[in-house]
């Protein structure tokens, strides 16, 4: 199972979770990250289809890179008020390595190759950080 | 073949400009920073949002693309900030 | 908040994560761990008391590594069947790096320094693997 | 102080030697190798788990240590193979 969707609503991980997790016997690992407004309230924008598009293509990369079962990407959109969850990556595999590192592959691709983009309460656009930016990149030198 | 090229804007990009899109004429390809500067002429928002290229991405038809990509009538192209998500 | 223990039922990742995720707005990274059985019934022996203990040491020297804001490990004992969760980890961070190295480096030291023993339906006891016993030292030339 | 040691074994150790833990006399401090070979003695369980020391691990008062350790009287010692939770 591998699917990359977004949402206006928040995710239940323990529903996400368990949809992994009952793929079947060859799986012993299962990783999870998920990002959460730190504070104040952010305002997320996407592209509808194109989003998607591109996480699923992250997807396809990712099963080509690790042997993994299964993996999925929640991405919010819309207004997120303090501790909402925004992003949620989550990775099925037979051992840990590879689901740990599929997951965070996952991550720091996802913050600087899909299409959303977060604006604070005071209306200002938050930045792209160069540090995003290099943690993609170093995956291409793996 | 269309003689237009659609406009999608997001981010500041879209609030400088004041529409998340918009179809302009085109009847034969040119490249991407030939149709930037040929935007930033249409309103005093499309020139803020548009003057500084080392600021902005793209893509054609979903495919980020640099300034030197060829845009042909038909296509979508979206302008926009660095990503922030995830 | 910081706690280690082991259960002979199964715990529910939602409850762990969302206990995580409300420790306050500094949080905006979790990640969690968790290995399940892959096929067959397992029955894992512990040492309690030396198990906790252990497991909290861990979690002392995740600390020490990275700056987290709280980090939960929870390991089965007894009798466990195909599917069933063993062992969660799961770490909560102001940023997505440090969580996710101080997870993957929880699991490795836990497959090598907490005292469980897995033994199959067949009788057998499992032998501990090479790799993981390098996957935990690997940790200490960082 | 008390003049015996406190066995814990595990996993097919404890299997072997047939029970989870038991007491043993000690009256003056010795090397954990020393204390091994006396236990090899106690019985064929003893003998059949204890023989090959490579394929074990112990513990003196719950930190792993060396067969060069040394154990006292009123210590807590395990005995069991390698690891392998998680």
């Amino acid at each position: 199972m591998f699917e990359a969707r977004i949402s206006t609503e928040p995710f239940d991980i323990g529903n996400e979770h368990a949809r992994l997790a009952r793929l079947g016997p060859h799986v012993g690992a299962i990783v999870t990250f998920t990002g959460q407004v730190r504070d104040g309230v952010l305002e997320l924008e996407t592209w509808p289809g194109a989003a998607e598009r591109r996480m699923a293509a992250l997807l396809a990369e990712a099963r080509a890179r690790w042997p993994i079962a299964g993996a999925t990407i929640v991405h919010r959109h819309g207004r997120l008020e303090a501790g909402e969850p925004i992003v949620l990556v989550a990775v099925a595999a037979a051992h840990r390595a590879e689901a740990f590192e599929a997951a965070a592959f996952l991550m720091d691709w996802l913050k600087t190759a899909a299409p959303f983009w977060k604006k604070e309460a005071d209306g200002t656009w938050v930045d792209a950080q160069e540090r995003d930016i290099e943690a993609a990149r170093a995956w291409d030198r793996r | 073949m269309a003689e237009t090229v659609r406009l999608l804007y997001f981010a500041w990009v879209r609030e400088r400009i004041g529409v998340a899109h918009e179809v302009v004429p085109l009847d034969q390809p040119l490249l991407l920073h030939e149709l930037v500067a040929r935007l930033c002429k249409r309103s005093a928002g499309h020139e803020a949002a548009l003057a500084e290229q080392g600021r902005l991405r793209a893509a054609i038809n979903e495919a980020f693309v640099g300034w030197d990509a060829k845009v042909a009538p038909g296509d979508e192209v979206a302008i926009f900030p660095p990503v922030t998500g995830g």
